[in-house]
């Protein structure tokens, strides 16, 4: 349909010509794809002269398949989710790894005295598989754990009941989402909401078992043989640092944004989810997007251990020039891409995230 | 001949308002059936607590009990108030009308199902009914056609369908191709059905079409296919339900918003803040079902009704 | 007999193996790259390769399907037994069996994880009792109340008691029926543990073994199982029609498929 | 006149009805006057057939015999007890147009169906059972099913598990309805062959004159509705052989019945 | 003799069939010689009947006249063409023991359908459904569906579809046998009345003697398995009326038909 819908564009836009482009997301809309929706809001893509139209995800949406498949211009999505289907077939590239740190947390209560990998042996430890599960095996690997062996190992659902009703010792979370549902539901116990104390956290950030998480992928073969999808490939990239950056800046109106989207979750949920994004993108200690070549290499180490991925995917599987070039273009109009000045808000949780 | 039309024209008078009166009898023993379901539901909940204990303690019977508590067995009211309020602090628009739009959505996705499925199922059926062969060559396959999982197919259908529609003179929507996954489940009881129904005409009757030299394609329509209509009905009451099972399950895997699929996958991910939203959508899921089911129903007394058996007049 | 039996599978033969051909040949020609849909040769490779991971898989998720199987029948031969029997049974269960059917079941499964946690296998079970249990009640019931007038008049004049009419007569005369729903309702537990599983529980299932492949761009392990999955319900459907034959030795020729 | 038309000396009524009337659906708009003041005594041992024309109640007045439905007015004594005693002692037998076989069960199981509900034991089922099929000469088919058997052997089937337990009265509803002419004869034959070994009551419904000639003693004619008794013909025609459907009493006895018939049927 | 049993002077053959023979799954174990040499001529405008014991091929040969289905050797021929052209030239009508009524059509619309499926347009079809209609009697149940009929009245509406088209032969397979006597009877009446007004040919396989007897100019009497022609008895009645069947010739053809059947049956 891309076809005909370049065919209408010509006929009726006239002379301001927009470049149709398709990004599919990895997941439903939320502040996690923020500035995207931002970018799109501000006009920060049509002002480079992009029409882009943001496809949302689900459950079985694998991002790098429908790119693949030509169902989309460019994919956001998780390195080892676009990795493995690479390793099948997909042609596709990362151009810009816009999340720096992982989001994933393992979430037991606090009663339980589990703070660290090693505290995990002999649990229910929850996963949602998705490539989610390597960090946690890499964690348990990293102090001597078999994960099939050790600890129990349960398949998630994408609700956070099983972990409050006790089928879950230490379950998955992502910082921005599952977590904050936990702090949104009321204790039983206690008639009030959960909190910070009752819980605590293994970060794999710190355990130095992290992965990288959201980037942007594109189709490797036309990026080489299609100079006008290049050109496009940067202004995509540079329209989604801005919208990251207005994220950063504007942190209300970002809010406002993603609202406009229509997330299903309410405002304090995306409020408090746009916060803990921020701070997987900023500081960005190589200027946003820029691939860190140690955390690519030990989440290409964590994928193979965790039979994620087979093989070593080489070094063709990113490039790194698409965001060089979006960066100097950003830096010499003024755009801080760096978010040092950056720091974390404190977000009020509500019952149910409304 | 006048007053024997008139008894007879009274007797089916009276026949029809037994006929009424029995469906009224039926509709409100059923209500106060559920009436009675939940206050069983509710009683449970009551003695739930030790209720858990026994979960423990008895074998098997513990087993199929549900633990509850406010969490696992929200409260009824619960559910029927929170129909009434937003679920969303930012609108004002009620959890019902949400429900009913996403039912709405679905519903267009399963009509959509629904027929393609009878279509290509009666394809298939009269493809089969020309040669025994093909019939016996291809029935193992439909019916291991539908052992295969849903949520395998569905993302390449959506891929698929985004990727390789656009000759269509309309642009293809993603809830077009959650009507492709409907038609998958809806295709396989008609086809059964189908065939079954082709072939039940009569052995004299297709003798009396062959003796007119009527083409085959006469036969189909004019004894074939209405011969078939009792069991293509019982094949659509399946279907129709069907029809549905398949648009959510399409749209909880293929990632597509605006139904009922979606609203439970929303629910039920944020299940521990609010689980009545949950129980609401999935009353809102039954209640779609039974509606369809109850479409068929009438579209086949009207259908049928002429052709009751009943027994010839004296 | 077993040659009718080959010759009678002859067709099915046939388009199988035509079908697998004209698949691998035509992805072999028109899309080289595609990873979707992979050629049966790929999933064949596959299949072997993960063979122990999908073989307990497929143990795990047979369990849950035979026992759902089981239940959802005795269940729904139970229910129409009441209903054939008792017109409160009848005017109360009959529209509850109608409306549970006219649920997707599937909603019901995250809210059966509630019920029953995550880690029972219960909550799965339950998904297959009720998929199953449908299509034999209302054949069951069919077949126990559709009996000739002249039998039960004939069981009458003897006196026969309502056990010995049921037992006599309406159950052999539900047989049929019952085998067909059986032969339905064995390839819908197999539809309905699987999606069960897709909704959480144990990692070591055809349903997690799917769903993961997939999510991570494995299509061809994804299809592997799936064929797994397809040969459980294909085997299932061929027990059901061989039980079918063994419990009624009346009927001439039961045609296995169909 | 010899031994086929003269009833056991001691002549006891095996069934007395007494001015029975039977309405269907009493007081609704679809109500049926079915039988309307019958009175008919059958004497043990006699073959009595009823004929009538379609709707006329031949099957309703059967049923009220055999207790499968009671009359409206009037009453229906069974060798001596209500009708609903006698079936509660098992004194009938029936046989219905469809033989009403079993197909789940074989030949032998079938007839021995009625024995097993009386709670007879196993050996002595067989027995009977064996003793049955060969009265019906069906002694090689007992482990068949149904199915496998032609409709003429099916009905012999029906025939003998009817007789299996012995019943003093035989009740049948058009059992030959469902067979050819030529199949048809012959049961009729192996009927009398049988009706004259055992000696039971036996009341037979049919429509077709010949058939109801050819069997009985007696002949009643019945009216269209509501059902009464129009004609009461006994027929003088001795032990019946091959050569007594083509002789001259047989077909004066026809004659009779039409006539009777024909005069009923006119007011159709 | 009369007019009824003359046939058209002209009397060219409708149906010639030639040393016919036919076998059912020829060379498979379960091989059927249903026919065997068959030689049977029937002239233009006669009533001719089978008649003969079930599975004697009957409708075997019926079927093989309207070429439903071919012989393994000979040949048929229909008003002098081979039978497939004279189906396809709708030379025939049909009617079977079941009416074979569409229920979902109404009376008047099934008697319509054979025109329907030759391209008749739609006034020139109700005109003729309504002439049929009266021919059968049924003038006021045009509009009626089939399951409002009696059984009687189904199948002359079954007659009336099948003249409907005015074909040159009419097919009739045991057409009454599902009908009580008296309907039967009634039935026959009519049939003749329609055969003296129409003056088709007319084939008609029955299982009753007296049926055969009352309706037609001739009968032929096949054998069992492998079917023949056992006798061809011409019948010699005149026009028949209510007292036919109280005639002594008609008494006489039946014994004259038994016989002949009698004959071949004792082979069972
Ligand atoms: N259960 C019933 N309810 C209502 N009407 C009935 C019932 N049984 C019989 N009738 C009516 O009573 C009348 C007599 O019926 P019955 O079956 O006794 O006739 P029959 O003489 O046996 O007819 P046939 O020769 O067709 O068997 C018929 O008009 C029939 O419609
Ligand atoms: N399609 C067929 N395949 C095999 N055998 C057949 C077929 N049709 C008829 N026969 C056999 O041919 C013989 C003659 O059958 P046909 O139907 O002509 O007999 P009929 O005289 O009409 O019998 P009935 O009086 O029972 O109708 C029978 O033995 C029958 O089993
Ligand atoms: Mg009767
Ligand atoms: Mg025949």
């Amino acid at each position: 349909s891309s076809d005909d819908t370049a065919d209408t564009t010509t006929s009726t836009e006239g002379p301001m010509e927009l470049t149709p482009v398709s990004l599919q997301l990895q997941w439903f809309t939320q502040a996690q794809f923020a500035g995207y929706y931002a970018a799109v809001a501000e006009g920060f893509y049509e002002d480079l002269g992009l029409d882009v139209e943001i496809l949302e995800g689900g459950v079985d949406i694998v991002p790098a398949t429908v790119l693949d498949a030509g169902g989309a211009d460019f994919a956001e999505s998780w390195a080892v989710r676009a990795l493995g289907p690479r390793e099948e077939g997909a042609d596709i590239v990362n151009i810009s790894q816009i999340f720096e740190r992982s989001a994933t947390l393992q979430v037991s209560f606090a009663d339980q005295g589990i703070t660290g990998p090693a505290d995990l042996a002999g649990k229910n430890v929850g996963s949602w598989g998705f490539g989610n599960e390597a960090e946690l095996y890499a964690g348990l690997r990293s102090v001597g754990l078999d994960p099939q062996a050790d600890v129990n190992i349960v398949q998630q659902q994408f609700d956070m009941l099983a972990f409050i009703a006790g089928d879950i010792d230490a379950a998955q979370a992502m910082t921005y989402n599952e977590y904050a549902q936990v702090l949104e539901t009321v204790n039983p116990a206690t008639g009030e909401l959960f909190k910070p104390e009752d819980l605590s956290v293994i970060d794999w950030n710190e355990v130095g078992t992290a992965m990288l998480q959201d980037g942007i992928w594109a189709d490797a073969t036309r990026l080489e043989e299609d100079a006008e999808y290049r050109e496009t490939a940067v202004k995509l990239v540079q329209g989604s640092i801005m919208g990251w950056a207005f994220c950063r800046d504007n942190f209300d109106a970002c809010v406002g944004h993603v609202l406009a989207a229509g997330p299903t979750l309410g405002e304090a949920h995306q409020r408090w989810m746009l916060n803990e994004i921020n701070n997987l993108i900023w500081p960005a200690s190589n200027g946003v997007g820029n691939m860190d070549a140690d955390l690519w290499n030990q989440t290409i180490q964590n994928a193979i251990d965790g039979e994620l991925l087979s093989v070593d995917p080489g070094p063709d599987a990113y490039r790194t020039d698409i965001n060089e070039e979006a960066l100097a273009n950003l830096r010499a109009a003024g755009v801080d891409v760096d978010g040092n000045g950056w720091t974390p808000k404190e977000i009020e949780l509500t019952e149910g995230g409304e | 001949m006048a007053t024997r039309d008139e008894t007879a024209r009274a007797i089916a008078r009276h026949e029809r308002k037994e006929a009424v009166r029995r469906g009224v009898r039926r509709v409100v023993v059923f209500l106060a059936f559920l009436v009675a379901l939940a206050l069983l539901y509710t009683g449970y909940k009551a003695f739930g607590e030790s209720i858990n204990d026994a979960q423990t303690e008895w074998p098997v019977i513990g087993r199929v009990l549900p633990r509850t508590n406010d969490l696992t067995m929200p409260p009824i009211m619960d559910i029927v108030t929170e129909l009434g309020q937003p679920p969303q602090r930012n609108s004002s628009k009620p959890l019902a009308a949400f429900i009913a739009e996403a039912s709405l959505f679905t519903f267009r996705e399963a009509a959509f199902g629904f027929f393609f499925g009878m279509m290509l199922g009666l394809a298939l059926a009269i493809i089969m009914l020309r040669s025994r062969w093909i019939e016996r060559g291809l029935s193992p396959y439909l019916v291991a056609s539908q052992t295969i999982p849903l949520v395998a197919i569905a993302p390449i259908v959506v891929i698929w369908g985004s990727k390789s529609m656009g000759w269509l003179p309309f642009d293809w929507q993603p809830w077009m191709s959650v009507s492709i996954i409907a038609t998958y489940l809806t295709f396989f009881p008609v086809a059964m059905n189908g065939i079954k129904g082709l072939q039940s005409a009569d052995p004299a009757a297709m003798e009396l079409m062959r003796s007119y030299a009527a083409s085959r394609r006469q036969t189909l329509l004019k004894l074939q296919f209405p011969a078939s209509l009792p069991y293509l009905f019982a094949a659509f009451k399946l279907a129709a339900t069907v029809s549905i099972v398949g648009a959510i399950v399409g749209e909880i895997s293929g990632g597509v918003p605006g139904g009922l699929g979606r609203l439970i996958l929303d629910y039920a991910s944020r299940y521990t803040t609010g689980p009545s939203r949950l129980y609401a959508s999935v009353m809102g899921a039954a209640v779609l079902g039974i509606v369809v089911f109850g479409m068929v129903t009438v579209t086949e007394y009207f259908v049928m009704y002429k052709r009751q058996e009943g027994s010839a007049a004296p | 007999m077993i040659k009718r039996a080959l010759a009678g599978a002859f067709p099915a033969l046939v388009i199988g193996v035509g079908g697998l051909v004209l698949w691998e040949l035509s992805l072999l020609v028109i899309n080289p790259d595609g990873f979707l849909l992979p050629r049966p040769t790929e999933i064949f490779e596959a299949f072997t390769e993960h063979f122990d991971a999908i073989w307990s898989a497929t143990i795990n998720t047979g369990y849950i399907v035979v026992t759902g199987l089981i239940v959802g029948v005795i269940l729904g031969v139970v229910w129409s037994l009441l209903v054939s029997r008792f017109r409160i049974a009848d005017e109360t269960l009959t529209p509850l069996a109608i409306a549970l059917n006219a649920i997707p079941i599937i909603a019901l499964a995250p809210i059966f994880n509630a019920w029953y946690g995550l880690l029972s296998p219960t909550s799965n079970q339950a998904i297959v009792v009720l998929l199953v249990f449908f299509p034999v009640f209302i054949n069951t019931t069919k077949g126990l109340t559709s009996v000739g007038a002249t039998k039960i008049e004939l069981m009458d004049s003897y006196a026969a008691s309502k056990w010995e009419i049921t037992r006599m007569i309406r159950i052999p005369n539900a047989m049929p029926l019952f085998f067909t729903a059986l032969k339905i309702a064995s390839s819908l537990a197999v539809i309905g543990a699987i999606v069960a599983e897709y909704f959480g529980g144990s990692q070591d299932t055809l349903g997690q073994f799917i769903v993961q492949n997939a999510a991570s761009g494995r299509y061809t392990n994804a299809w592997a199982a799936v064929v797994a999955a397809s040969a459980m319900g294909i085997t299932l459907y061929l027990v059901s029609g061989g039980f079918e034959r063994v419990a009624t030795p009346w009927r001439p020729d039961v045609d296995v498929v169909g | 006149m010899n031994d086929h038309d003269t009833p056991p000396s001691k002549a006891a009524a095996a069934v007395e009805i007494d001015s029975v009337s039977k309405v269907f659906n009493l007081g609704k708009p679809n109500e049926v006057h079915a039988l309307d003041g019958i009175d008919l005594t059958i004497d043990d041992g006699t073959f009595v057939s009823l004929i009538g024309p379609s709707g006329c109640g031949k099957s309703t007045l059967l049923r009220l015999m055999g207790a499968l439905t009671h009359p409206t007015e009037g009453s229906v004594v069974v060798n001596g007890k209500s009708a609903d005693q006698a079936r509660l002692d098992r004194d009938y037998g029936m046989a219905f147009q469809t033989s009403g076989l079993f197909e789940w069960r074989t030949v032998t199981q079938n007839i021995e169906l009625p024995l097993q509900l009386m709670g007879w034991d196993k050996a002595q089922r067989k027995e009977r059972a064996l003793e049955m099929l060969d009265l019906v000469k069906l002694a090689e088919f007992g482990d068949h099913y149904p199915r496998e058997l032609s409709g003429g052997m099916q009905q012999r089937v029906a025939i003998a598990r009817a007789l299996s337990f012995r019943p003093q009265l035989l009740l049948m509803d058009e059992p030959f309805g469902a067979l050819d002419e030529m199949t048809r004869e012959h049961m009729q034959t192996e009927v009398l062959e049988i009706w004259e070994k055992t000696r039971k009551t036996i009341v037979f419904v049919t429509h077709s004159i010949p058939e109801a000639v050819f069997l009985s003693n007696r002949v009643v004619v019945m009216s269209p509705r509501p059902g009464r008794i129009a004609a009461d013909i006994s027929v003088p025609l001795g032990r019946r052989n091959f050569d007594t459907r083509e002789s001259q009493g047989f077909f004066d006895s026809i004659t009779e019945v039409r006539e009777a018939l024909r005069f009923e049927g006119s007011t159709r």
